[in-house]
């Protein structure tokens, strides 16, 4: 399983290598939603740097869904949903691959939009361990999660609108508990957020488990 | 408003939608029962 | 000894189509056999069925000594479906899909490096794109993840379309090289004339049943009763 | 080849299928229900006595819990069934769930409403971001999107399928949503603004109308659930019907092109 999971990241990362659909137009989307919040919360009022946590995981949840239709959009082209199939890939290390594919983009993702808001929203780094710890936590989450949902919509003529629909009230825990955790780390109270950094952990061990188990009924279907 | 105008409403309400979603799962139900043949409609309770 | 295919009345859906309409077939090991038949008769779904990519609605359907209904999963790696998909990712260099492909479906690389070659996918094409190819280049390399899988059953669907004179003499090489070492094929095709050469038994499917069963030792599109040939043939030139 | 109209006209009397979704025990179910609500009523409004602290509007509390309780005991159905879905791939067990999910929408939905009805002369405001009302909210929107994936226009397994997965994710969905829902709101105030302005211990009939609330609603939920799954048992009935004709109307376009050809035969009941 982990064999065939390594086989499927490496490929999709080959694939992000060869195309930079996430570098050049996911990323850049990322910033221009800092941009747009700045411009609906007046910047030289206090609310933007209050705001800083709630809106950098929000920031991530709209590239999730972007990053997580790419992820699919991929499998979806000439037959390869049925090649998967007759290639006897484990469909537990398919789901791990894709996983893995897509937190390690969205890990950049949120590295670049972590340095944009403490410049731009000027707030200074604190509690690095609680916001490292976090950010691969709710990571972990949201790609698991995000993988999980992405091949529930993938496929279907309406999958643009249903994916957000779906994904982003299940995502509420993970906006909720990574918001929390990261307003303690730059509060410098990292004592406040580790209880956070616990829910994210089992949000995320839960979609993996749930992810593997049940990828393999959704790949064998016609 | 009364409190009392409030319970009216909090309770009418749930109430009056039951009825309609049963009264909605009986007609519908007839209407199909109508284009399904007795041998697959026989409920065992 | 059991066929290496064995339908007995089955029927197979595509949403609410029944592509298949009770299909009885068998297929012994090293046949190469001709399924014929008018566009939408149910050529490619069979052969998509054989594959294990298609759930049998009612009926029982055993390839390679498995029951596709409980373990199609067991038939998916043995076989290679050439398909009107081509199933490679267009981001990807014809090199990564080929290496992916033949990894994932844990075959040789040196096969598949020698498949390149023999497809002329060696060179030049390796590091391009498939999202530059022509409809022929993504054939040949579908064609080169076939071979380096070494399926026991081969299900071309239309294995001439797209490809020049050179890519289908090559096709035809490869199937009978197949056949020799013991393989089975089954061909669904519109050119008749050169996929009557490979194969002595025809199978003509028409509305998602079969209708006829000719066995000619004379090969030809001449062995097949006029009635039988479909419409794109006979006007054919 | 049998089709069902042909069994069923074989035997035109001796099969007793009632005309709807209804029978015996489902009769009984109704009668029980409607009078367990009536009976209901009358206690909220006639027998319980005004509530010290909160005047008349302790009559809705006798009705909200018990909404909401149906509500996630629908979620725990549609998961249960949705498990045993992806186990065996029954066609039952997807209508179940599909069945729970709607229901279990309505009655969330219901819960929301009473909840604000409630709220309003209590807070002043019709909604606060308290943590029940927020979570129940949440819950709302992933039964919406349960039906929504149900809905989708593509082969019934496949759509049986996926909407099992999402099935299956519900219950672990709404623990989460709950529990993160609860935190949140522990940071700045109480968990919840409903436990602490009112005090059942005082009355012997509040609790028994409170309890009995729980069962009346609870009797009306079954109710529903069992129509709900015969409706949906029948609908599947009847977009299952066409694939006798469809495999004839195929079969005849094979007769049709071949003189000599081997003629087909199967069964293909399903």
């Amino acid at each position: 399983m982990l064999r065939d999971a390594r086989l499927i990241a490496a490929k999709d990362l080959r694939i992000e290598l060869r195309s930079k659909v996430t570098a050049s137009q996911i990323l850049p989307f990322a910033l221009l939603v800092l941009m747009l919040f700045a411009f609906a919360l007046d910047p030289d009022s206090q609310a933007l740097e209050r705001a800083t946590p709630g809106l950098f995981w929000v920031a991530v949840l709209f590239v999730t869904v972007l990053a997580v239709e790419r992820s699919f959009s991929l499998e979806g082209g000439d037959g390869v949903r049925d090649a998967l199939r007759l290639a006897g890939l484990e469909p537990g290390g398919v789901f791990l691959g894709k996983f893995a594919a897509l937190v390690v983009q969205l890990l950049v993702v949120e590295v670049v939009l972590l340095l944009g808001v403490l410049l731009l929203y000027s707030r200074d780094l604190a509690g690095v361990g609680l916001l490292a710890a976090t950010m691969l936590a709710a990571t972990a989450g949201i790609g698991a999660a995000g993988t999980l949902y992405g091949v529930l919509a993938a496929g279907l003529r309406v999958r643009e609108t249903l994916l957000p629909f779906l994904l982003l009230p299940v995502l509420a825990p993970v906006l909720i508990a990574a918001t929390r955790a990261f307003e303690s780390a730059l509060d410098g109270v990292p004592s406040d957020g580790w209880p956070w950094f616990n829910l994210l952990a089992v949000f995320a061990l839960v979609y993996i488990g749930i992810g593997i188990l049940t990828f393999g009924s959704l790949l064998e279907e016609s | 408003m009364s409190d009392m105008s409030y319970m009216y409403l909090g309770w009418g309400v749930p109430l009056v939608t039951l009825a309609v979603y049963s009264a909605s799962l009986v007609v519908r139900g007839r209407a199909l029962s109508r284009k399904v043949p007795a041998e697959r409609r026989r409920w065992t309770s | 000894m059991e066929p290496v295919i064995h339908l007995r009345g089955v029927v197979c859906l595509l949403g609410r189509f029944p592509a298949l309409a009770g299909v009885d077939l068998s297929v012994e090991q090293g046949e190469i056999v001709l399924l014929q038949g008018p566009n939408g008769a149910g050529k490619s779904t069979l052969l998509r069925l054989c594959a294990g990519l298609q759930p049998v609605a009612t009926g029982t359907a055993r390839v390679l000594g498995h029951d596709l209904a409980t373990e199609s999963h067991q038939v998916r790696v043995r076989v290679g479906l050439l398909a009107h998909a081509t199933f490679l990712y267009d981001d990807l260099t014809v090199a990564d899909n080929v290496r992916f492909w033949t990894l994932a479906a844990k075959a040789d690389l040196d096969d598949a490096q020698r498949a390149m070659q023999r497809l002329g996918l060696a060179d030049r094409l390796a590091e391009v794109k498939v999202s530059r190819l022509s409809t022929g280049q993504r054939r040949r390399v579908a064609i080169a993840i076939l071979m380096a899988r070494r399926p026991e059953l081969w299900l071309l669907d239309e294995p001439h379309a797209g490809l020049d004179q050179d890519g289908r003499d090559l096709v035809d090489a490869l199937v009978r090289e197949a056949a020799e070492v013991g393989a089975t094929v089954v061909i669904a095709s519109h050119e008749l004339d050169r996929a009557a050469q490979l194969a002595p038994r025809h199978v003509t499917i028409v509305g998602g049943a079969i209708t006829a069963i000719t066995a000619d030792t004379a090969a030809g599109p001449a062995g097949v009763p006029e009635h039988q040939q479909p419409e794109a043939v006979r006007s054919a030139p | 080849m049998t089709t069902p109209q042909a069994i069923s006209a074989s035997h035109p009397a001796g099969v007793r299928a009632p005309n709807g979704t209804g029978s015996s025990v489902s009769r009984v179910l109704g009668v029980v229900a409607l009078a367990a609500m009536g009976l209901l009523v009358w206690l909220a409004f006639v027998a319980s006595p005004r509530d010290a602290i909160q005047g008349d509007l302790v009559r809705l509390l006798f009705l909200h819990p018990a909404l909401a309780w149906t509500a996630y005991l629908a979620c725990f159905i549609a998961t249960a069934a949705s498990i045993q879905h992806l186990r065996k791939g029954t066609v039952g067990s997807d209508i179940l769930a599909h069945s729970a999910v709607e229901l279990g929408a309505v009655m969330t939905l219901l819960t929301l409403v009473t909840g604000s009805v409630w709220g309003r002369p209590t807070w002043g405001v019709w909604w606060v971001w308290d943590a029940r009302l927020t979570s129940t909210a949440m819950l709302f929107l992933l039964l919406l999107g349960y039906l929504a994936l149900h809905r989708i226009d593509a082969a019934p397994e496949v759509r049986s399928k996926r909407s099992a997965v999402l099935g299956v994710l519900l219950v672990p969905n709404v623990l989460l949503v709950h529990q993160s829902v609860e935190w949140w709101r522990t940071l700045h105030q109480d968990a919840t603004l409903l436990d602490r302005q009112f005090d059942f211990g005082t009355s012997d009939l509040f609790m028994f109308t409170m309890i009995f609330g729980f069962v009346a609603v609870t009797l009306v939920f079954s109710w529903l659930l069992l129509h709900r799954f015969r409706v949906g048992w029948l609908e599947h009935q009847v977009e299952s019907e066409w694939l006798d004709e469809a495999i004839e109307a195929r079969r005849a376009e094979a007769h049709a092109e071949s003189h000599d050809g081997t003629p087909t035969t199967g069964g293909v009941a399903r």
